[in-house]
Formats: structure tokens, C-alpha cells, sequence
């Protein structure tokens, strides 16, 4: 048991924490500490300095970009990187079609793909969903069927997470339709958007934004080097790549900076002397999320710990199950602060900047419900707890 | 004591939800069936009747979603009676405030006469914009009054909230107004007036969690996945029981509100309960609603996510669950147990 | 609509009112508003005294000593008698056997046990559930083999309630064995339990007490005409009978006295003159257990005013979920008003009267872990909610 | 920041859960491994070691229920450095008082010189009848001050608590004492000794509750109910899973509070913030155990009723997570986020 960081720990959390401050500017990083809706430039332009400095994809492989650190010194970048209000890396990128080439493509695919994707050259998004394969991933109805050296890809994806913004989709394709199960005879292809035949609708959200997308496919012709590892096998790259995805889901460094907003509100001097916090339900409602942040946080370094070989652990569950209701709770909090100001939403101009958060709260509580339902959804988390850890 | 709505309420209530089935405008619908200015004295130009039929119109619109300012008519026609045409909002609720029982806005009386000038801000006002008078709670030099403002005279600026709901901002500089109600008999009318509000509010809270989990079940029953319908997995069959445990309890809560005022009983307290059992209620159901439903929950063109944000407007209307815990705590010691039938 | 009682109904509660504060002593009345462990005396005389005063059946036929009310009357009548801690009317008797052999006895099972049910000279118990059949009930196992004009009774019975100061137990027995489905082929016996071959074992429970007891048969003879109404039809008799049990089960009268004490408690004057409500959140957790028994009443109401002919209603496991949960919170409230006090149990001698709440509510919040569990665990309720009333 | 125990750590997890599984008495069990007196350093006639050490031993008789003086005597032992084989036991609770750090019982000084009378009740003292030595919180002429007692000259009542730990009540009348500690040093003593208090207790529930959870898991595998085991019934292993998760929770907030005290980190921000995870979790785990056992588990007979009470107990010490939460809140302004890494 070791409590304090060493002093070499204590000077790269520092020179982390200057360089976030410093080196990404204002301009990028205030949309983020405001709760701003997404932006593709902020994104961009943000991926692209981290991954100037070699901050992008620390997780990913020496040879493609990583870093050698221990899971302490991924867990301090990522805290450093959220307390800033530093837009992370992208995730479709970063953390999922990246880590899944290079554990599972060719020499040539990697070659070709994890450059550009580590810089952002190509923007990715992460084509699973299906209208009747949500949850129930494995009935995707998507297929690709060989001819000559390409696939010819039929089929809609839905819940597609900016595809409206991306160059690139990676799917889950049924390849064989005759496997024995359901999880067999599916691939892992990635699929450039500018393919004819490729449509992109934006699904309009309760929040008023369109973050996500249905895709679909109509004889999309897709080159057959394309298609990552080996045909048929991409439900367990999908395994790999979703075990890494509820890891990130947990979201504990911008929750952590909700939180610390939601004090800064509640501690604020109203015009009458007054402060939120006089009230000891919402005082009480704040310390207990204080105390269950840091629980939280507390297990994931533990996660981090003891994982192996980017292995996902039963534990992730445990980190999406909660890391999502405390997203949700600070958001439900924050709209309870504000009170009625949180109906009065006023025009989508009027809902921009510090001042604004009243405005935002209400439309940001109604945005967090879906983190308990994307990525696996909480009902499925709680089965892989129950069977893969209790073994009921 | 006896709960249950008449036979003649019973058919009010199958004749607006045909009519919100069918018409095109929910509000021009209830104003051609005569049923503006229920509650409000024939006398006075209302259209008579009882609480019970504020309660039965207020639900049938919460569980068909419309967005018409009827709950605002009911508590803005309490304060000032008229004719059942004539809309009148109260503008209580101010920017950077939670909900208390003072307002910032100042009142200051003209030197000529009997009127006064207001000045300040008032917002969320629900409906504000479609309103044919205002009115409005300001702080004079003896306290808080209630005034009434000509719409034409303030800056009003509109706009739809989280749940499509028509609400406003109104700005008032030195507005022209007429004294409605001086301290402390202001007081008195606005507590009045909130306990009619958060009654018709919860009837209308109640519609929309009927709503949301009557869509919830339907989902559960069609919806497919892993092969069987999502009905028979228990762990979501076991909440969505407890979500109608919780519905059977707000319901008893607004029709015992409601019994109140149709027999001309204010009482704070019975509101606070209301609002505490529906306060839970909605926020449980309008949150299972979205997740049971999955990712189609959360668009804009099913209707299930707007359901639970007018649950969540109307929590935070006239005090949320916290501040009414607090009013029903601070009056823990002016009775032993609570005594429903009188 | 209707809010205001009438005149006669509000004369017809203060009749009762004053009859269960004059009529029934308070050395009676004392153990039930200070929870101290049941008594059977105190059961029995009690009884007796609302018996002759004919308050002790009045849901009950005409015919056999009940009263011609109202759903409300019944409600008023249980209400006055929680208020004034007055221990209710034996319900094996009153609320389960009674009923069963009035709707469905022989006219001569009604003349020989209806009225000594009334007046409690046959104290009853109620053997139901079995070490395999709890939730489960139609998987009972005990046997009663036709031998003659006598049934040979084998098996065993347990969560017996009272069996150890009882004098009759009523049993669901199997005598069919070989019916198609479980739930045919059992029928409703009624056991003197002084029959040769019965042992009643008490089982002590983790608050000390020992309420429940399990029961063996062993070649116990038992007269055919002990056979309540049709044989291989009891199923539909425990049917009709658990829909009256779960009624009861919501026991709003109970905690609602329970809560009075609690606010008591509460509000007394420490010595250094503060009260334990001047914590906010035990205030306000006192506020919502008031605010949601109140609800819980008006929804009993509701359903008593609604119900047709003693068939229960779905709404019934309505009462019994939110029953219970109130039942127990409010047992919890009470123990962490105690703090610390919760913990020093002292003796059992030093756990009796007023001035010793405290010692008592840790063992009382343990006991009430139990309800529920048993009438039916909440667990079943929620099935029956899912599938009775949503249909699911 | 790592909180993994070390080898040596877990070799003397097996070698307590050995001995608790085999010995007759558990306390005796202990003082024959050398493990009373951890934490308190060889200098003072302890056993050295850390609070991870303490850690260890907790948990470990948390898992098997056992009832030992074992945190007293780490508690009174932080209070009254000594040999290992003396049992120092704090009496600070006292009746009709929820738990504050005021005391009601009054300390007199006697006119010879250094010693004091003290005259007052102190109730639940747990293992208050088998001290060797009595710590008293008495207020004073000037405040709070701990005095120590020998047991001999006080009248002790001895008990079973709810949950089978001997518990005493102590009465003072008059009795002589030694001044241990004046304030303001009295205040700091006792704040120091409830941040350990609270964590090796936490450490006993967190034993408990993996105990309880255990149990529970195993017998939703092997016991059926029509016809299926109990585990295929979806909510139920739902509801195990959030078990789980509450767990885990507890156990992070747990090793935290260890690896502070094992570096000498004494905060109060960090124990309250363990009580307040480690409250909510035992509260969740303790109840749905009974629940999801049915009837058994409220029998004498089986083991779970008591690892549920015993919760209860824990809870009710050192101020329960109501208190916990109220003194985090009081202290919100005291920081912007929560730094963990030191």
C-alpha cells in the first residue's frame, strides 16, 4: 500500500497539468468547461495538439505512438487532461478502431490506417448498432458478401455517434449468414464514408442536438483489405474493443469537473447574501456525490492496477454501471440547482457561455440519460456482473 | 370520504381526449367545449364547476402531451376572476432564484393616483406570451403585492422550453400597473394560488406518467431482443411494477388535493404532499420511461423523452421536492398523525 | 367526490374512539403502543372485549357477527383501534379461516367453528408454507391420505405464526398426488393441533423472539369433515384467503402509530434543550415517511372503496409493497433517531416500557425485515403487479 | 498510489482466516498470533506494524463474525499506548444522546493534587466489561477532557447487543481517574482516535459484507424455487449485482482511509466519506441478504441475520452516515475537487 505520488510522479502530473493549461488555448477548452454543445473543430483542432506533443494515444502500442506508463501515470494524463477542460482525444479513434488494428490487422493495415488515425487524419466513427440490434448486438442484420476483391456491404447502422462529422466507419458485418450462432460469420470492416451508396441521417435528440446518425448502405462496394483480421472472427474484436470502451464510459474526469461547477454554483453569494448551499438537502446531495466520485475514482485506479494486456476486466461493469449514474446524478443535481431556471431554456443563443448553466441544465440532464443506455447498456452490465463475477 | 370522479366528470373526460385525438389546436378545442374558466364562478364570467373538472381536463391533457396554457389559466383566473375567454398568467418565478416566496421585482407607486410602475424581470413565465393580462408579484415599500400588467406595456421575449412548452421572458421597465392585491392579503392569494397550481399541475403530472408508462409496458410487450420480448425479463417487468406502485400512490395524492379544493379546503400541507409523492413519482417513471425504451427514448421524434421533460418542468414549478420536504418538516410539530378524513 | 365525513359517520367514529380508549384498559393497550414482544393474554382478552362489544368480526357474514358497513366504516373501525394501540382481532381467526369456512364450509363446518372463531375460544394458526415451499407455495409437500371417514396427515409445516400458543392450525394439504398440475390436487384441512402425533418447534428469531414455529405430522388422523368445502379445490380457498391477508399486511393503522411515536421522539426536548429534528435530514425523512403513508392510506381507501364481494384485487399487492416498505421505514427511522442508543440493547428487562424505545429498535427494525418477506414476499407481488395489472 | 496489500500482508490474511476458522476463542486466537497491539509501536510495548496490518486482522474477523474487542482495543491502544496484551477500552457514548463529541459526564478535580472524580453513565460501551483499562470522555471545568478509569472502580452492566457483541453500560459515581489528556488536546486525541475508529471498522464491515454477499450469491445457486434456482430469476441477480457494485465501492473508500492512516494521514474528510459509502453499502447489502434469503434469514439459527445487525452496529458508531454527510457538507467549501493522489 503506497499513498503519496513519488516525486518523479508528482513532477510529470506537473508538467502534464502546465501543459494542458498552457499549450491548449482558451478558445478550445472554454466550450468544454461550459458543457457547450459538440463542435468538430474543437475536437480537431485539440486532437491535433496532444498529438503533437505525443498526448494522443499514450495506451496504444511504442511502435504506433504509445507511452510506456503504468496505469497511475494513463490515470493522471486522463485527470489532468479533464480538469483542464481539454477535449480528450477521440475516442472512436483512440480507443476503439485503433487499439482493435493494431492488436488484430496486418502489417499493411496498420501501416496504412494507425498514422492518420492517431493524428486524426481520418475522423472515425463506430458502426454497430442496428435498429434491432441494440443491446442485443449479435442479431445485426448488416451483410457483406464477397465478390472478387471487395465486399458488397446492404443494411442500415443507427445510434452512429458523429458519423455526420466522420471520414471513416468501422461495422460489424455479417459475413457468413449460415453460421452455427449468431456470434459467428461476423467481420470487422472499415468503410470509407465517401463509398457510393453510403446516406447519413442526422437523429434529432430530445436536447435539440444531432450527435448521432443513422447509416445506411445500399451495395456499398468496400475493398477487401478492408476488413480486419480474419474474416468471420470480429465478434471477439468487438469484445476486445467494447471492453475498452465501458473503461472510458465511466467519464469519472469530466464528472469530476460537473461537480466541481455544481460547488461553484451552490457556494456562489446570491444578491441576497444567500447561497445554495444553505440548503442542507442540496449541501448533503453535493457531499454525497463528492464521497461517491471518489469511491469511484478510487476503484478505477484500482481497475487500472490490475489489468492485463488491455484485457478488460468484469470490473469495467462496475466502473460503467456507476461512473454513468454519477454522470447522471451531477446532471440531475445541476438541474435542481438552478430550480425553475432550469425551464427557462431560453433561444439556443442564449444558452452559450459561464453564465448560461442554468439555461443548459435541464436540456444537459435529459442528454446524460443515454449514457446509461449506449455502450452497453446498464441492464447488460449488470448480467455480465451477475454471471462473469458472482457466477449466478 | 369518497374518491372516485361522477358519471358526468367520467364523460367530460372521454369527451376532451376525444377532442385532443382529433382536433387540430388542443386549445382552441377546450375553448369551443366551453371548458376555459372551469373553477371560476359563473358570476364572474368563469365557467362554474368544481375542482374535480380542473382536475379531469388537466389530466386528460397531461396524458395526450398537449401543450396548451390551461394549468396557467386556472391559477392566473383564481387571482383575478373574468370572463372564461380571457387568459391571465401569473408572472411569479425570476431569473437566479429558486423558488421562494419573495420576487425581486420592485413596484413603486406613481405619484398620481392609484397606479404604479414596475421594474424588472420575470422569467420562466409559462405561457407568458399568450396571455391577455399579466399578474405580476412585485416588492413595493410595504412588502410583496400582486399588480396587473397589460401585456402590450412589457418586453416580452418567447421561446419553446426543454419540453415544447411556450415560455417566456418579461422584461418590465417602469411598466404601467394596477394594484391587485397589497401585503399582506397578497400573501394569502399566492399561497392560495399555489396550492391550485401544484393540484392542477399534479393532475396534469399524473396524465403524463399514465402516459409514459403506458408506453413503457406497450414497448416492453413488442419490443424484441436476444429473441423474446423484452416482457419476459424480469428484472425490467419487477420495475416497471414499481413504477405503477408509485403512480397508484401520486394518483391518491392528486385526487385527495383535489377533493380539498373542490370542497374549498386550502391547505398547504396536502399540496407539499402532492407534490413530494408526484415529485418522486414522475422523476422514477420519466427516467425508467427513457431507459426502458433504449436509445429510441432519447430522440426528438418519439414522443417518450418530452413526457419526461414536462415531468421535470413541472418539478420545478412552484417549489421541487426539497423544498417541500422542508415545508412539511419545518410543520412536523403542528400535529400528531396526519388526518385525512374530516 | 366527497372530502367531509357525514354527521353519522363522524358520530360513528367518535362512538369507537371512545370505546377503545375507555372500554379496553390500557394495561392492554400499553404492550402495543410500546411494542413490546406479543403476549397472548393481551391478544386474547383484547379480543374477547371487542368480540362481546361485536367489534371483533365485522367483516364477517350477517349471519355470523359481522356489521352491515361501509368500506369506509371498516376503515374507520381499524383506524380508531390502531390510534389508540388497541391489538387487533386475531386475524388467522378473523381476517383468514373465518372467512374461507364462511364462503365455502358445510353449513355444519360454519355452525360448529364459526363462532368460536368469532369469540377466539379456538385460537388459530395458519400452516401454509413448507422448508421448500415459501414463495412457492404449490410445490407443499405435507400429505393427507384418505383412510376411512379420517385423512392421515404426514409432512411438515414451518413460518408457522403463534402455532405455539395456538389450539387449531388450518393446513393446505396434498391429496392428490397425482393431479396434472401442482396447484390441483390440494385441499384446505382444519387440525386440532392437540392430535396425537403433532410437535410444535419454536424457532427463535434473530430479535430473540420466537413468533414462528415449525410443525411435523406424523400419522396424524385428522376427521374428514375437518375437510373444508370441496377436495382438490383448496388451492382457490388459499387464493381467496392470501388476497385478504395482503390487505391486512399493509398495516397503515400500525405505522402510522409507530410514526406518531416517531415524531415524538423527535420532537422532545433534549436536555440541552435541542430537539433531534434540528437535523434537517432526519426531519425530512420524517416529512416523507408521513407524506407517503398519507398516500398509502387514500390509496387503501381507494381500493376498500372499490373492492366487490371480498375477491381481492391486483391492487392489494399494491398495499403490500408499499406496506411493508413503509412498515420498515419507519423501523429504520426509529433506529437511527436511537444513534448509537440503538445499540445498547441492555437486557431484556431493561427493553420494556415508554422511557426504553431506544434499546427496542434495533431489534424491532430486525423484526420487521421480515414482512416483506412473508404474505406473499414482495418479490411475488411485484410478478403479480407485472402480469395481473401491466399485463407483462 | 497503490492499494494493493503487500505478500506478507496476504500470508497474514490466511493465517488469521485459518486460526478464526479452527481456534475456540478468536480473541485468544489473536494475542497467541502476537496481532494485538498492531499499530501501536514497539516502543510503547506494542506489535509495530501499520494500519494496513490492522486492516487485515479487521476485515479478516468481519468475514467470519467474529465478536472480538479487537477495534476497541486498536482504539483505546491509539488513546493509551501499552503493552500489547493490556485491553484499553474508550467509553464515550452515553444514553439518550446521539453521538457528539461532547460528553454529558462531568469530571470534578479533586482537591489532592492530580486526580479527578467523574460522575455520569457512558452506554453502548462494546467490550466495556472485559477492559483492563477504562478511557472516559468527561467534560471538565475546562472542556473535554479523557481521563482513565480502572474497571474495578465502576459499576459495569454487561449485555448481548442485537447483534451478539458483549456491550456494557458503565456507571460512574463519583469515581477516581487520571487525567490522560486536557483540552484543547483532549478534542484532537478524540478526533484522531474516531478517523481510526471509523476505518478499522470499516474494515470489520467490509468483511461482513463480502461475507453477506457470499452467502447470499451462494444460496441464490443452490436454492430452487419453482422448480429453477433461484438464480435464474433475473431481478433477483440484478439486484446481487448492484450488491456488487456497492461492494466494491465500499472496499475503494475502505483501502483509501487504510493507506492514509498507514502513512499517517490523519483526515476526517476521509473517514467520513468512508462511513458515508460503507453506511449506504452495508444498509443495501445487509438488507437485501435477509430479503433474498426469505424466511431463513431471519432465523437464530442462520448466520446472516446477525452479519446484517452487526452492520446495523457499525453504522451506529462514531456518527452515523447522516452525521458523515452532514460534516462533508459542512465542509464544501474547504476544496474545489477531491485530491486523492498525495
Amino acid at each position: 500500500m503506497r499513498l503519496a505520488l513519488s516525486p518523479e510522479l508528482a513532477a510529470f502530473r506537473q508538467e502534464l497539468r502546465e501543459f494542458f493549461e498552457t499549450q491548449v488555448p482558451w478558445e478550445l477548452r472554454e466550450p468544454v468547461a461550459h458543457g457547450a454543445p459538440l463542435d468538430r473543430d474543437v475536437i480537431v483542432e485539440t486532437h491535433r495538439i496532444l498529438h503533437r506533443a505525443g498526448l494522443a494515444v499514450p495506451d496504444w502500442p511504442l511502435a504506433w505512438g504509445g507511452r510506456d506508463w503504468t496505469p497511475l501515470q494513463h490515470h493522471l494524463w486522463a485527470e489532468e487532461m479533464h480538469r483542464a477542460a481539454v477535449f480528450p482525444p477521440l475516442s472512436p479513434n483512440t480507443g476503439l478502431v485503433g487499439p482493435v488494428i493494431a492488436a488484430f490487422g496486418t502489417e499493411e493495415q496498420k501501416r496504412r490506417f494507425l498514422p492518420p488515425t492517431a493524428a486524426l487524419d481520418i475522423f472515425w466513427c463506430q458502426g454497430f448498432s442496428e435498429p434491432d440490434a441494440g443491446s442485443d448486438l449479435a442479431a445485426l442484420r448488416t451483410t457483406a458478401v464477397r465478390d472478387g476483391d471487395e465486399y458488397v456491404v446492404n443494411g442500415q447502422k443507427t445510434w452512429t455517434s458523429l458519423a455526420h462529422w466522420a471520414d471513416w466507419i468501422f461495422c460489424l458485418v455479417r459475413t457468413d449468414p449460415d453460421a452455427p450462432k449468431r456470434q459467428q460469420g461476423i467481420s470487422f470492416l472499415l468503410v470509407d464514408l465517401a463509398t457510393p451508396g453510403i446516406t447519413v441521417r442526422p437523429i434529432r435528440m430530445i436536447d435539440g442536438e444531432a450527435e448521432v446518425n443513422e447509416v445506411f448502405f445500399d451495395d456499398v462496394r468496400v475493398p477487401a483489405d478492408q476488413l480486419v483480421g480474419t474474416p468471420h472472427e470480429g465478434w471477439s474484436y468487438a469484445k476486445f474493443l467494447l471492453g475498452n470502451e465501458r473503461v472510458n464510459v465511466a467519464q469519472i474526469g469530466a464528472t469530476k469537473l460537473r461537480l466541481a461547477l455544481v460547488k461553484e454554483h451552490a457556494l456562489a453569494r446570491q444578491d441576497d447574501g444567500s447561497q445554495l448551499v444553505d440548503d442542507p438537502l442540496l449541501a448533503v446531495r453535493i457531499a454525497e456525490a463528492e464521497a461517491s466520485l471518489a469511491a469511484l475514482e478510487l476503484t478505477a485506479l484500482r481497475v487500472a492496477a490490475g489489468s492485463s494486456d488491455g484485457q478488460p476486466q468484469p470490473a469495467s461493469s462496475v466502473l460503467k454501471l456507476q461512473g454513468t449514474h454519477l454522470q447522471q446524478l451531477v446532471a440531475e443535481l445541476t438541474m435542481d440547482l438552478a430550480g425553475p431556471g432550469s425551464t427557462a431554456t431560453g433561444t439556443p443563443s442564449e444558452r452559450t457561455g459561464a453564465g448560461a448553466w442554468e439555461r443548459r441544465s435541464a436540456l444537459q440532464h435529459l442528454n446524460m440519460r443515454k449514457v446509461s443506455i449506449y455502450g452497453g447498456a446498464n441492464e447488460i452490465q449488470r448480467t455480465i456482473i451477475a454471471k462473469n463475477v458472482l457466477g449466478l | 370520504m369518497d374518491l372516485t370522479l361522477t358519471p358526468e366528470q367520467d364523460d367530460l373526460e372521454r369527451a376532451v381526449t376525444r377532442m385532443l385525438a382529433t382536433a387540430p389546436d388542443a386549445w382552441a378545442g377546450l375553448a369551443e367545449m366551453g371548458l376555459l374558466g372551469l373553477g371560476v364562478p359563473e358570476a364572474d364570467g368563469g365557467a362554474g364547476g368544481t375542482f374535480a373538472d380542473v382536475f379531469v381536463v388537466a389530466r386528460a391533457l397531461g396524458r395526450a402531451g398537449a401543450r396548451t396554457p390551461y394549468v396557467e389559466g386556472v391559477v392566473g383566473g383564481s387571482l383575478l376572476p373574468g370572463p372564461a375567454d380571457r387568459l391571465v398568467v401569473l408572472a411569479h418565478d425570476e431569473p437566479g432564484r429558486r423558488w421562494h416566496p419573495g420576487a425581486g421585482v420592485r413596484a413603486e407607486p406613481e405619484p398620481t393616483g392609484g397606479t404604479w410602475r414596475l421594474t424588472g424581470t420575470k422569467e420562466p413565465v409559462l405561457h407568458g406570451a399568450a396571455a391577455d393580462l399579466l399578474v405580476v408579484s412585485a416588492t413595493g415599500p410595504e412588502g410583496l403585492g400582486l399588480f396587473v400588467v397589460d401585456p402590450a406595456d412589457a418586453a416580452i421575449h418567447s421561446y419553446l422550453s426543454h419540453d415544447r412548452s411556450p415560455t417566456a421572458r418579461i422584461d418590465l421597465d417602469r411598466t404601467p400597473a394596477t394594484l391587485l392585491a397589497a401585503p399582506p392579503h397578497a400573501d394569502e392569494l399566492l399561497t392560495a394560488a399555489s396550492v391550485r397550481a401544484v393540484t392542477a399541475y399534479g393532475a396534469e403530472a399524473l396524465g403524463a406518467m399514465e402516459d409514459a408508462l403506458e408506453r413503457t409496458v406497450a414497448y416492453l410487450r413488442t419490443r424484441h431482443q436476444f429473441g423474446v420480448p423484452l416482457a419476459s425479463f424480469q428484472a425490467l417487468t419487477h420495475r416497471a411494477a414499481d413504477a405503477y406502485v408509485a403512480l397508484e400512490l401520486a394518483r391518491s395524492a392528486v385526487l385527495y388535493a383535489t377533493a380539498c379544493l373542490a370542497e374549498d379546503v386550502v391547505d398547504p400541507a396536502v399540496a407539499s404532499r402532492l407534490k413530494v409523492q408526484t415529485g418522486r413519482a414522475g422523476r422514477l417513471i420519466g427516467q425508467e420511461a427513457i431507459q426502458l425504451h433504449g436509445g429510441i427514448g432519447m430522440t426528438d421524434e418519439h414522443a417518450i423523452g418530452y413526457v419526461t421533460a414536462r415531468l421535470e418542468v413541472i418539478e420545478h414549478l412552484w417549489g421541487d421536492t426539497g423544498f417541500h420536504l422542508h415545508r412539511l418538516a419545518a410543520g412536523l410539530g403542528d400535529h400528531g398523525a396526519v388526518e385525512l378524513l374530516r
